[in-house]
């Protein structure tokens, strides 16, 4: 049995070791290749999965629209396990051996940020559709990186601006956030925008940091209910969002929750009526009531219709990762090559329509400069058969946009 | 005698010889590779002075590995003009007065209280590093500013190329694993190293079992800092990723898939272990379940790991002087 | 005056949730002297387990009884066909193998159920709230509370007044001793490894309302369960309760009052405990 | 016959301890097993009781085969051993230490004779006396005296005692001989193992004297305490 066992062990990993030289296959001269990295097993599978769908779709439909720069675009996706050295290992494969120039994620700050280092050296564009820290684009810029969704500052402008519009009556605000990096940037883009619009007699009487994964949000809770909070922001995501609003609703708290990732179709489904009244904001939505809207929805579904929840519909990320592309994809158009230095400066500036309006890649930090879209969970929704967010209110870009001197960018002065 | 010497002679310089003109015959995909075996192959070493020799099993090593990735960025980053070798002994120095403070309280307990320990250990210096976001950049994590290395008759090198860091990081593990190696033979080495065989004893002879213990633990914790330190310097990107518990696990696999029982089976594991990682998780998302049943197929029947499958005629033709450490 | 109350209630609750939890794994590790790491993965288990069964029979008091049992036949699976044959490699590989099987469960639950967020609906009866003091309290919570001091006192009852306790508490210290006396000490062990199993999965069934259910759940609990046990003293059934309790009034008051080091209340405490008394509360010295 | 070994070899790790030892007991015989440190008597005792596993050779026990069973099975069977170290449990009480040693099944089997609690203690008042004090708390004899009674309380048909008098007081051991001749007076076979020549010459019919593995005398009691030979070279220091 031991001996058995040994030789069968040995001749694993006598294969395993042949295995990996096998022959990598190497890209067609007429294709141009977008490097896909993103966490595809471990718990944040579900996370990378939609972001890929996303960015797919946009490459099938550039495709389908006869391509670019009449050649193929060609999605190269890779795991990184949510590990910044595994993302810098797989960029570089992707770099070297299937020659992409183009390598994107929207999973992790870290990972931008890491990959970021690997864009600058070997001189490739470095795309993020869903990753919101505000240095990616201010202190740690680098030329290669170009951003297509909202930083920390921006979707917490969105949040405020809704609440405060639509809700001028609310005096106590309440912030919790997750106690690490992305947690403490969306508090301080809450207060930031708070300072800037609050209704008269309106102040924060509270705000709290807890523990990433925090299994019990009863302390919590109790203590916003002590401090008789009508609003609650929250940058929160996953469990620490899902159990927030349960606990809280267990509880018995009356407040209105404004988050980050409401517009999660996971986590609705999960929270159920516990929802109803909380407020999402995003840059898109499928909610948004806009011909364009409609239009791309419908192309989504011919091929998602019967896909698992997370990407039936392009909620959350999926959607932003679809324009991201194609607004990447457009750039590169516009250059009329896939010359690296030449993209830059024909993205730098660039606008583009979006379903939800237009938007604009800012040349001195590479972040895209768009309107937000913001609104509430109804109890029925047209798409899912659990309360889901309903059609957004547009924040103008103006109203949540950093100033370029307060983006900490050396190149915005 | 002499013809075991000639050829252990000339094993090291056909390894020596291969090592300086692999990279011309690799990929730079490959070579970057190499470069994550060699640095992942020191601090599975540094690992294996506890598991192999000290008999102790740490879920917490990575506390070391990521205190000396972090220390290399801040050397690099707040010090100005600070050369890059000095930085990475800065780096392990940090390291490993972090595991002399741990080991402190930790080489007193053994068995299950000492993984434990180092495990809430390891999740302590997470929380500092997670907390303390001037310093660390927190969950975004901290860039690595390279500059050019200057080096007695060679002149400037330049940092950014693969070459310049594949041999800065090959000769100083190479020079790590020999000072290691060295110690270990060391007539005080040699009692420290044995501490798992005869910790009774050596205590009922006297000699002090804690302090053996100690400074295994420290140095392990400073090779693991340097091991780190080369990491920061090839990723140029040092995150929390780098001294999480996640990173704790997969440097047990190393030495553990290598081979606890020999010096050099942790190098094995290191290489194995990137290369399977890499190679199944194109394959399918679910690697870590196969990565999961070889470790426990290991333990089961050849807890002696890879290297003890390698059949004994080879194995001695290679190293005709067997493991000192021997795992049961 | 209230908040206070109402923080010490939350404290205890949450307290005993741990204390579910770490009961198994304390149970396991005085027996056995093996520190169970696949006794998180169980935990997770026991809730997917929940999860499915709510979905087939529609009936979570059901999951109370099945679930454990689920989860106890793959604890003596692991028991007699794995942990066994280390034995006498000594406890790193019992620990590693443990940590070994903790992995694959990890992957084998995300190869099954996939890592979506799953919603395991508690019964009406303990979805409302009962009036407390000038507020309500979640029904739930109190339900979790009861769950564990159950527990509790049939842990307590069975290792004081049994010939069964008796004969585990005297395989702690000499399970050879035992043997030769005439009891099956493998099936001691068998059976102490599947209850201390069972006892992981009731308190995933008992935390996937409460908790939610998804694939990181076990390593989140894990260091937490860890922490109760170091405090409390390995293998002390009575430490990991007050430990637990410890923890969790600790979690309540202290983010009412040092908010900035929630994130390590419980490794302060631990340290603290360390340095005053290493072997924990209410450990015999290691 | 009671109990035969025949060419039993047992070995630790790669030392050779029990080497082709073969002997025999039976039915209601006291037997003493002598010999000097380290020559293996613990060692066959610990074969016969499942303890070890000889690696090879035959332990018959009323005509069924012992050697590989697990210590458990051979007590089931009717064997009971009390080791040389006494080994009692210190966290339990003396009545909880008892109540380990029951085997509920052979004591229903041998009904009329069977050890109880009550029975236990009226042999030993003294320990009756203690019964809620913990293990670890006793006198080092008293400890004796709860190890065998502990393994009397299996109903064992055959008892193997490894150097019951050993570190005792003078006054002890005879306390402990009486007890073993009571033991062997309610019937139970005993095999003997001591260095106390007395104590055999007292207790035993037979003797068998081993050295370095090997059995190298065997015969009555009576003769061996007249051959002086195998006294000199195996028994005395």
């Amino acid at each position: 049995m031991r001996t058995t066992m040994k030789k069968i062990l040995w001749a694993v990993c006598a294969t395993a070791v042949l295995g990996m030289f096998l022959p990598a296959a190497v890209p067609a001269a007429d294709e141009i290749v977008f490097g896909v990295i993103e966490p595809l097993s471990g718990p944040f599978k579900d996370v990378g999965d939609r972001y890929v769908n996303g960015a797919k779709f946009a490459i099938e439909q550039i495709n389908a629209e006869g391509g670019l720069l009449g050649k193929k675009v060609v999605a190269a996706v890779e795991d990184d396990a949510l590990k910044p050295a595994i993302a810098a290992r797989k960029a570089k494969k992707l770099i070297l051996k299937k020659k992409t120039k183009f390598i994107m994620t929207g999973t992790g700050s870290h990972i931008t940020l890491s990959l970021a280092k690997v864009a600058k050296k070997y001189k490739v564009i470095n795309l993020t559709y869903g990753t919101e820290a505000a240095k990616i684009t201010g202190s740690a810029f680098t030329p290669y990186t170009f951003r297509c969704c909202l930083n920390t500052d921006q979707h917490s402008a969105a949040i405020v601006e809704y609440m405060v519009r639509k809700y001028p009556q609310y005096k106590k605000y309440y912030i919790i956030c997750q106690d690490y990096a992305f947690g403490r940037e969306a508090a301080e883009g809450f207060k930031k925008k708070f300072k800037e619009i609050a209704p008269k007699g309106a102040r924060i009487v509270g705000e709290i940091f807890h523990p990433i994964a925090t299994k019990d949000f009863a302390p919590y809770v109790s203590a916003i209910m002590a401090s008789g909070a009508e609003v609650v922001l929250s940058g929160n995501w996953g469990t620490d969002l899902r159990l927030l609003i349960k606990h809280g609703a267990s509880l018995g708290w009356k407040v209105r929750l404004g988050n980050y990732f409401l517009n999660d179709p996971l986590v609705l489904q999960e929270v159920g009526k516990d929802s109803i009244g909380h407020v999402a904001a995003d840059a898109y939505m499928i909610t948004i009531d806009t011909p364009e809207n409609k239009a791309f929805l419908a192309k989504w579904a011919t091929k998602y219709k019967d896909a698992p929840l997370a990407y039936r519909y392009p909620t959350l990320s999926t959607g932003r990762a679809y324009y991201a592309v194609r607004f990447m994809a457009e750039a590169i158009r516009k250059a009329g090559t896939t010359d690296v230095q030449k993209v830059i400066k024909a993205w730098e500036g660039m606008e583009f329509q979006a379903a939800w309006g237009k938007v604009r890649m800012r040349a001195c930090d590479h972040q895209m400069i768009t309107p937000g879209v913001a609104s509430e969970v109804l109890p029925t929704s047209e798409y899912f058969d659990f309360p889901y967010v309903g059609k957004p209110m547009i924040i103008p870009a103006e109203a949540i946009t950093t100033p370029p001197a307060e983006t900490g960018n050396p190149r915005c002065k | 005698m002499t013809h075991t010497r000639t050829k252990n002679v000339l094993t090291v310089l056909i390894v020596l010889a291969a090592l300086v003109v692999l990279p011309y015959l690799l990929t730079e995909v490959q070579l970057n590779m190499a470069i994550e075996i060699a640095f992942f192959s020191l601090f599975a070493v540094s690992y294996n002075l506890l598991l192999g020799y000290g008999g102790v099993l740490s879920f917490g090593h990575a506390a070391y590995f990521g205190t000396g990735a972090y220390f290399m960025v801040f050397a690099l980053k707040y010090v100005a003009g600070m050369p890059i070798l000095p930085a990475v002994l800065v780096s392990g120095v940090a390291a490993g007065l972090t595991a002399a403070i741990v080991g402190f309280f930790c080489v007193r307990l053994g068995g299950s209280y000492f993984a434990l320990l180092t495990l809430a250990f390891n999740q302590l210096i997470y929380a500092i590093a997670l907390k303390w976001r001037s310093l660390t950049g927190g969950d975004d994590g901290i860039g690595l500013d390279k500059h050019d290395m200057y080096l007695p008759f060679v002149g400037n090198l330049d940092t950014m190329s693969t070459f310049t860091v594949y041999y800065l990081t090959v000769i100083i593990v190479l020079i790590s694993l020999w000072l290691i190696r060295f110690f270990l033979k060391t007539p005080y080495g040699n009692t420290v190293a044995c501490v798992k065989d005869n910790e009774e004893r050596a205590a009922f002879i006297g000699y002090n079992v804690f302090r053996s213990k100690l400074v295994l633990f420290t140095m392990a914790g400073f090779f693991a800092g340097i091991a780190g330190a080369l990491f920061a310097f090839f990723e140029e990107f040092v995150s929390l990723d780098s001294i999480n518990m996640a990173m704790s696990t997969e440097v047990l696999f190393m030495a553990f898939i290598g081979g606890t029982g020999s010096f050099l089976g942790p190098v094995l594991g290191a290489a194995v272990f990137i290369y399977f990682t890499e190679w199944v998780s194109d394959i399918t998302e679910h690697w870590e379940f196969f990565l999961g049943v070889l470790f426990v197929l290991l333990i089961l029947y050849a807890n002696r790991g890879i290297i003890g499958l390698i059949p004994e005629k080879i194995k001695n033709f290679w190293s005709p002087r067997s493991a000192s450490a021997g795992e049961r | 005056m209230e908040a206070y109350a109402v923080q010490a209630v939350h404290g205890v609750v949450y307290g005993m949730l741990l204390f579910l939890v770490t009961s198994g794994l304390t149970l396991v590790f005085g027996m056995m002297g093996v520190l169970n790491m696949a006794h998180a993965a169980f935990y997770m288990v026991g809730a997917y387990f929940t999860y499915s069964l709510v979905q087939w029979t529609g009936s979570f008091w059901l999951c109370l009884l099945l679930a454990p049992i689920g989860v106890g036949i793959i604890g003596a699976f692991v028991e007699r066909a794995l942990l066994r044959k280390v034995h006498t490699f000594g406890h790193a590989h019992e620990l590693m193998l443990t940590f070994g099987i903790f992995y694959i469960l990890a992957e084998v639950v995300k190869w099954i159920w996939g890592t979506y967020p799953l919603t395991v609906v508690a019964p009406d009866v303990l979805n409302g709230s009962v009036p407390f003091l000038s507020a309500t309290y979640p029904t739930y919570r109190l339900f979790i509370l009861l769950v564990s001091v159950i527990v509790l006192f049939i842990l307590a009852f069975i290792m004081q007044k049994t010939r069964i306790g008796i004969i585990v508490r005297a395989a702690v210290f000499d399970n050879e001793m035992v043997d030769i006396l005439g009891v099956n000490v493998q099936l001691v062990f068998l059976g102490v490894f599947s209850i201390g199993s069972a006892l992981a999965g009731l308190a995933g069934v008992v935390a996937a309302p409460f908790l939610s259910t998804y694939p990181g759940m076990g390593l989140e609990i894990l260091v937490d369960a860890f922490v109760v046990i170091v405090i409390g003293g390995f293998g002390s059934v009575w430490g990991a309760l007050l430990a637990a309790l410890m923890i969790g009034e600790l979690q309540s008051f202290g983010i009412m009052l040092i908010p900035e080091l929630a994130l390590v209340f419980q490794f302060l405490l631990m340290a603290i405990v360390l340095v005053w008394r290493p072997q924990g509360l209410f450990g015999e010295s290691a | 016959m009671t109990l035969a070994l025949k060419d039993v070899n047992t070995y630790y790790d790669k030392s050779h301890i029990l080497q082709d030892v073969s002997f025999s007991i039976q039915e209601k015989e006291v037997v003493g097993l002598l010999g000097r440190n380290g020559v293996g008597k613990s060692t066959t005792l610990k074969s016969i009781s499942g303890v070890v596993t000889p690696r090879s050779g035959s332990i018959l026990y009323k005509g069924k085969e012992l050697r590989g069973l697990k210590p458990h099975q051979v007590t089931k069977l009717g064997i009971g051993y009390v080791p040389e170290e006494r080994r009692i449990f210190p966290n339990l009480t003396v009545q909880q230490n008892l109540l380990i040693g029951v085997q509920s099944r052979r004591a229903r089997a041998q009904e009329e004779e069977a050890w109880t609690l009550e029975r236990a203690y009226d042999l030993f008042p003294q320990l009756k006396a203690r019964q809620s004090s913990k293990g670890g708390n006793l006198s080092g004899g008293e400890q004796q005296m709860l190890t065998i009674v502990r393994t009397l309380m299996g109903n064992p048909d055959l008892l193997l005692l490894d150097e019951p008098t050993e570190g005792l007081a003078p006054m002890l051991v005879e306390v402990v001989t009486g007890v073993i001749r009571e033991i062997h007076g309610s019937g139970i076979s005993i095999l003997l193992v001591e260095q106390n020549f007395e104590v055999i010459l007292e207790l035993t019919s037979r003797t068998y004297v081993m050295s370095k593995g090997r059995v190298v005398f065997e015969g009555t009691s009576a003769q061996l305490a007249d051959n002086h030979e195998v006294r000199k070279q195996y028994l005395e220091v």
